[in-house]
């Protein structure tokens, strides 16, 4: 009997329960905490109603980790607060310590191991990212190879305390927008830029036609036959290139190698502080992969930040900047040009004109 | 010890400041040698500019049909280490909270079932073990349900749940979003291992309207904590803030409905107006904080761009006293969820998000079918064409 | 030959040239005014930059006027101003004047003929508004009837500065807003609400059925036969009574003694000053015709005057207004009810939802 | 003098203190005694609730297709005055400048060949005159030309063009409305008397952003002064403002753009971030004046609701330099306006308004078509959707 027991296949148990890996300091005053202050880029303290305190030391990671990278930080974590750590939902590590004296000495060791720690306060948050192509078949461009040269560009910016307010970056290697892109301060996405094509030959077997006529966005797949086969077509003058029939249908590949590339997109946000969340807008509609280290997106991704930082008031996320100057001057300041693909021509399109005099000049 | 595959170009991601994701993927192959093949082929990638991943190929445990995406490489022959390349989506804890000893644990797993390799954490929120192959998914797989933690969600089914710290170390929680997010997910395990839905379907949970968990941009019902009465002021602490910024140019004047004002040198809110941005708690933790009827707002049908365009969460339910109806087991939200459910399984269709079903219906009809009333809360503000549709019950 | 050229038919001349009528001090000041003075609400003062002064003398109107009407203004432009008199974009009457000293005289006399002085400044100003039963076919309700309803209770409001800005009102007695309501900061309109009737034996002779199937905006009429004969059907589900068919289609009447009446919107703005231009936006749906006072329809008008008068600061519109309160908090202070019908389910319906958690209590 | 229709419902409308309409309309009848039916007919449809007009019936004059309304009572035997009951669109002067002599006449006219009513003003700016029947329209239509008067637009056509008081009594005026509304009518006189457009077209000229005509919200086309250098500042006049009032709260506050601020008592603009607004002009006439670099930004598309739904003028072209242009004869104006009838005329579908048909073909569609270039000041932000539609000559 115990032996079945123990053999019994184990389903539908969830998630283990948080409450096991909370500190203690966590679990007394879970629920009452009173305040926080931030220290530095590195580190915080959350201060309890009775005066418990606990203090928080972030470090960056790269996100795609290896079995190594987690037990380096188990030993800091065991050699400097008890064990516990916790990640972020930026995929950060948090260290919560409950003694103040131990911040330094767990920053020293860390940054002797090659981490950086920084991401608290008015910094370039990490990046929240996808896979690209170390997993995902639809990408369109890499993901971690982007974010690791924009990152090693904007350094200081983790590490250090210097921009108007919080920036959130994202990337997302194709429009499916895994890495929720969609309302970030700046936005990197992946775009293909080739209709796909039509592998008449395994697409009965591999696809559903009805459902890929549905994915299209822009209704441009029409059922066709093609030596007395059942396939598709696709129209050409319609098409917008955003693979969402060949998520659906693997035989309409759309990666290209000499077409596929990055666009830039700026002024999102999700908290409702001050001003309702919003999407992030089209600023760079395409740059060419140039991989390994996508120079022009560095490039331009550093040209905003530091538009940002020279215009913004103090306390103005992105999209505040831009809205207070306008995207006349957002554009001339950061010399991007602004074209046709800027236009929205999208189902809700009419709604983002300007319906007023107001212009600057 | 040579390396398998040479790789030039990944080599020029190791170097910067940053901490390279290439140097982990090298880690990982040291403990998990099939990761050697993934190093060739992203750097063959790299070279070619384009993925080298097939579409499809199917992957999975008995009795689930979601917790592991299939990945199979195009050049199994080239790269035989990654001809199968799973990736395994383990549910994480509430708020990513850990300790050392059950980490390490998960990293064996990864090393010893898998490529060593991990994602901490994937998009939606679930510890993701990469190169897992098929032979060996059942293993590791009931390695972690051993640990307690059984595999997040996948295809068209309740994705894996997440919320943000909450409560655990934030003074701003509206309501306990761990609890919560850890009791939907058990409430709905059959939800989110055997996918029935129409597609996709995902919960985040914030705490106050900073939505740290990005809630309302990219989850189909997003759980804002909010508060129904008074702001808290210590006056005192105000003062001292005063001392050290102009409280009046960044935080009265940011107020965006211009509910704050000094009198004398008190500071003074008109509640009724505020709009619970979270703006002056953020600014000035010390001396304000939220009142002390607390709940949360229900916003729905947040998501990606496809098929009919990016969505953010709309405001559903203005004020949900999650605290009274948790003594319930959550009743009415339960209920609210399998309305949802059931209105969606009969009038969406196939890939068609909820909020896409919201907005193809009409917001009206969703809310008949859904049960809820209409109320202004839900509008930025009344409609401005007057093709109204009136029916008869009006006569 | 003197004869024929008396007698030649004279077309394409256009309108009258506008100096003619000029008054002197306005020839010698064009475009040379520096700045105006409201004096009260029935007058106001321009100064040139060499310091000449027009003064004007503002006077309310019902639009729909007799010639005997027309005699009076000429006999006081006579009397007052040298015959010199303008009528603004809101059909107000002005008199323009160059001697201070006959402002008073004029108003005294204006007020002696029953006329109403007034309208400058933060005022009701004159309802812009249309034909009704008066003159038009389409029309759900009387417009001048309305109108003078509403007047008689606004009086105080047009002779009198309260108001925290201008008050912009306008009726239309159908959708096709004659009366450009669209974007007034009251507006009140005309509304159908049966299905129209199709006169099968006439539609053919009377409509083009291919123009009327496209007037509709829902898609709500088809091609039929009836006794073998080409008409059209309506699907009386979709169907929104906006009257477009009947508007191309004399055979398909919507108009109905029991199902017509009057619809109030709010918060429309034309004006760039500050905000941006907006429309209107529905606050009752539904008054029944309730000639020849329209009771309800006055009550509603003077219930927002009377809110926004209570809760507006000084200068702001009452869409500011509105807008820093909150529509929530509009319903409340009102009465009104928040129905279904106030959720747009037009075209663009989804952009006008709330897209945070951003809310009152 | 006894009364041909009773009218115990119209009655009730001479009470109260604004000006009765109902008088107005006895007092014409006392002059053109048809006038009198037009009474009855309206009392009738005061008891009935119902209008009743009939639909459609053809008036006019010759070789004009448009400046007659034509209008039949229901009840032609009930009401013979009304039999025909057309209203005559005469084509007001800019600004709507009179004076008494010239209105004299044109009551005479309405008062021997109509009813003896007139709309002073209709809504798209003609002096309408009720009442005409078709056998003497064109004396009365002649009579009106001897006076200096031509019919206004109607049906599918250029309709009857409309301006702000503007520069001759407006110290806001940035270019002389008056001036290109008169010059504009006089070009397009063909157009205004002989539809053959697909729909109506509407031209308003305001001589600021004030919009005192309302173009940018019932205009396909709407011109709007502005200007593009510095605002003009009496420092002195600032500190009169000063002292009446609060202009920190009142104007600097509500600055859109928040782009003015004090320097000790001196008020400073930064004029390229100002947006014309006209807001800190309007509440300190005396103090503020526009720049000396003047001209009008062209909206386009305003209209009313049918068929797909209100709009309001779009920004078109940012800055016209009207008085270079008009020393030109207008030549740039007269091309863009002609290359948007030929597109009109090729693309638009009948009864499709202009702002319709840029809509369904697309902004950019449109802009190619017209032959502008599209630029940021068009929009209120770029797209937000990743739907971008690449064209080859990208590669
Ligand atoms: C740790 C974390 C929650 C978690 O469960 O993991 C967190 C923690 C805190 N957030 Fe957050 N936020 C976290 C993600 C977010 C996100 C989500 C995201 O970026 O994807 C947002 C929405 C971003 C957006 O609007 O686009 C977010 C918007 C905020 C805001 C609003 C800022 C604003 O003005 O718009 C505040 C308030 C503030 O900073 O004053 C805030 C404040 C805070 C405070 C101060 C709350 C507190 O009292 O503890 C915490 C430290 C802030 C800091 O890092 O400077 N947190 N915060 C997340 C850290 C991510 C990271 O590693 O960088
Ligand atoms: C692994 C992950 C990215 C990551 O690097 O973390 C991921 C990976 C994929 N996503 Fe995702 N999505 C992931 C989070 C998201 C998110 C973010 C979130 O959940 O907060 C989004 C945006 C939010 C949303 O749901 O709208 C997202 C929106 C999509 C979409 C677009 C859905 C839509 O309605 O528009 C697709 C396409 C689809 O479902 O067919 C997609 C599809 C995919 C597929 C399955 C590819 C496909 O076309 O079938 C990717 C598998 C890649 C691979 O081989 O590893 N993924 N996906 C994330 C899940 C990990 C986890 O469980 O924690
Ligand atoms: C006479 C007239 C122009 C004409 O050619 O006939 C006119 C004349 C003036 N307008 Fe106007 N406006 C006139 C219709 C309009 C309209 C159009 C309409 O109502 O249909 C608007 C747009 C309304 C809207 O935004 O919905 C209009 C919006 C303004 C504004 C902007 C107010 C705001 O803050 O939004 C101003 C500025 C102000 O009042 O400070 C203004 C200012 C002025 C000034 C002060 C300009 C000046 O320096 O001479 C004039 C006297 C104002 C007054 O009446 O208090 N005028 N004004 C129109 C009088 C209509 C009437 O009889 O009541
Ligand atoms: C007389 C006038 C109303 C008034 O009381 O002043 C008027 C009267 C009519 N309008 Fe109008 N419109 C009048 C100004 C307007 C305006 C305002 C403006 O021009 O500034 C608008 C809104 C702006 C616009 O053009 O969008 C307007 C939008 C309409 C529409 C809707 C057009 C649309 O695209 O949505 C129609 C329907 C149609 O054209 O078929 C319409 C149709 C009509 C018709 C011809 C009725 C019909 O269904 O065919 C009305 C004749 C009534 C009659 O028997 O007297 N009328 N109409 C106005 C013209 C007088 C003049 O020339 O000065
Ligand atoms: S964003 Fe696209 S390419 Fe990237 S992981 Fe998601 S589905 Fe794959
Ligand atoms: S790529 Fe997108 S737009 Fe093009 S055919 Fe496929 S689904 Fe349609
Ligand atoms: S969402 Fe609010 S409660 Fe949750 S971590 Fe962020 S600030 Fe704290
Ligand atoms: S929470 Fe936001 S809306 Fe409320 S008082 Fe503070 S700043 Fe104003
Ligand atoms: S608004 Fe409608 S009913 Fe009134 S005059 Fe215009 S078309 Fe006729
Ligand atoms: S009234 Fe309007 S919605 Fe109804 S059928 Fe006619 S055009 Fe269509
Ligand atoms: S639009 Fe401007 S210029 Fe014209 S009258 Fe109004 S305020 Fe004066
Ligand atoms: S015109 Fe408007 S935008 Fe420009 S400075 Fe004045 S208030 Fe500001």
């Amino acid at each position: 009997m115990p032996e079945e027991v123990k053999k019994k296949r184990i389903t539908d148990i969830g998630p283990h329960d948080f409450h096991d890996y909370l500190p203690p300091v966590i679990k007394k005053n879970y629920g009452k905490w009173a305040y926080h202050e931030i220290l530095d880029t590195g580190s915080m303290v959350h201060v309890a109603e009775n005066g418990d305190k606990i203090y928080t030391v972030r470090m960056g990671s790269p996100r795609l980790v290896s079995g190594s990278f987690v037990r380096d930080l188990c030993d800091m974590a065991d050699k400097y607060c008890g064990g516990y750590l916790r990640f972020t939902t930026r995929n950060n590590v948090e260290f919560l310590l409950d003694d103040k004296n131990n911040i330094e000495p767990l920053k020293k060791d860390l940054e002797k191991l090659g981490y950086n720690v920084g991401g608290i306060g008015n910094v370039v948050a990490n990046i929240v990212h996808t896979q690209g192509w170390v997993h995902c078949h639809t990408s369109a461009s890499d993901a971690s190879g982007v974010v690791k040269a924009v990152m090693d560009e904007l350094y200081e910016y983790f590490v250090e305390d210097k921009l108007p307010s919080k920036v959130r970056i994202a990337f997302a290697c194709c429009l499916n927008m895994c890495g929720s892109v969609a309302s970030s301060d700046i936005a990197i996405m992946g775009m293909h830029r080739k209709v796909p094509k039509i592998d008449s030959e395994k697409i009965l077997n591999l696809c559903e036609i009805p459902s890929t006529i549905a994915a299209c966005p822009t209704n441009s797949i029409r059922p066709d036959t093609k030596d007395g086969k059942q396939t598709v077509k696709i129209n050409d003058e319609t098409c917008v290139f955003c693979g969402s029939c060949y998520t659906v249908c693997p035989a309409m590949p759309i990666a290209d190698s000499l077409n596929d590339g990055i666009s830039i997109w700026v002024g999102g946000k999700v908290s409702n502080a001050r001003i309702k969340p919003t999407f992030s807008k089209l600023v760079i509609p395409f740059i060419p992969n140039d991989p390994p280290r996508w120079p022009k997106v560095v490039e331009a991704v550093k040209t905003i930040i530091t538009a940002y930082k020279n215009g913004a008031e103090p306390g103005e996320r992105v999209v505040e900047w831009i809205e207070r100057i306008g995207w006349t001057r957002f554009f001339k300041i950061t010399g991007f040009e602004f074209t046709k693909y800027h236009v929205d021509d999208f189902r809700l399109a009419e709604t983002t004109m300007n319906y007023s005099s107001q212009v600057r000049f | 010890m040579g390396k398998k595959h040479e790789t030039p170009l990944l080599d020029e991601l190791k170097k910067g400041k940053w901490v390279s994701f290439v140097r982990e993927i090298e880690r990982a192959a040291e403990k998990s040698e099939r990761t050697e093949d993934l190093l060739g082929q992203v750097e063959n990638s790299y070279r070619d500019k384009i993925t080298h991943w097939k579409h499809g190929g199917m992957a999975g445990v008995r009795g689930y049909g979601a917790g592991l995406v299939g990945r199979f490489t195009e050049f199994p022959e080239k790269y035989p280490g990654v001809k199968e390349c799973h990736s395994m989506r383990v549910n994480q804890t509430s708020g990513f909270f850990y300790n050392s000893d059950i980490l390490r644990k998960i990293a064996d797993i990864a090393e010893q079932h898998a490529g060593g390799l991990l994602n901490l954490h994937g998009s939606t929120g679930d510890i993701q073990i990469l190169g897992v192959w098929q032979e060996e998914a059942e293993e590791a797989f009931q390695k972690c349900a051993e640990l307690g933690f059984d595999l997040g969600g996948g295809g068209s089914d309740l994705r894996t749940p997440s919320c943000c710290v909450g409560p655990a170390r934030c003074e701003f929680a509206n309501y306990d979003t761990l609890q919560i997010c850890y009791d939907m997910t058990q409430a709905f395990q059959d939800e989110m291992h055997r996918p029935s839905f129409n597609y996709k379907f995902k919960l985040k949970f914030s705490g106050c309207s900073n939505d740290c968990v990005a809630a309302a941009s990219r989850s189909d019902m997003a759980f804002i904590g909010t508060w129904k009465d008074k702001i808290k002021i210590n006056q005192d602490e105000v003062k001292n803030y005063v001392k050290k910024f102009n409280v009046q140019k960044y935080v009265l004047d940011k107020c965006p409905t211009k509910c704050m004002l000094f009198e004398g040198e008190n500071l003074v809110i008109d509640d009724s107006n505020c709009v619970k941005c979270m703006h002056c708690i953020n600014e000035m933790p010390k001396a304000l904080r939220s009142g002390d009827e607390k709940g949360l707002s229900i916003l729905l049908g947040a998501k990606a761009p496809l098929v009919t365009g990016p969505r953010l969460g709309m405001m559903l339910v203005p004020f949900y006293d999650v605290l009274e109806d948790s003594k319930n087991d959550y009743e009415w939200l339960k209920g609210l969820i399998s309305n949802m459910w059931e209105f969606w399984d009969e009038y969406g269709v196939s890939r068609e998000r909820i909020g896409e079903l919201m907005q193809r219906v009409g917001v009206v009809t969703f809310l008949e079918g859904i049960g809820l009333e209409p109320i202004p809360e839900m509008v930025n503000h009344p409609r401005g064409n007057p093709f109204i549709k009136f029916t008869d019950d009006e006569d």
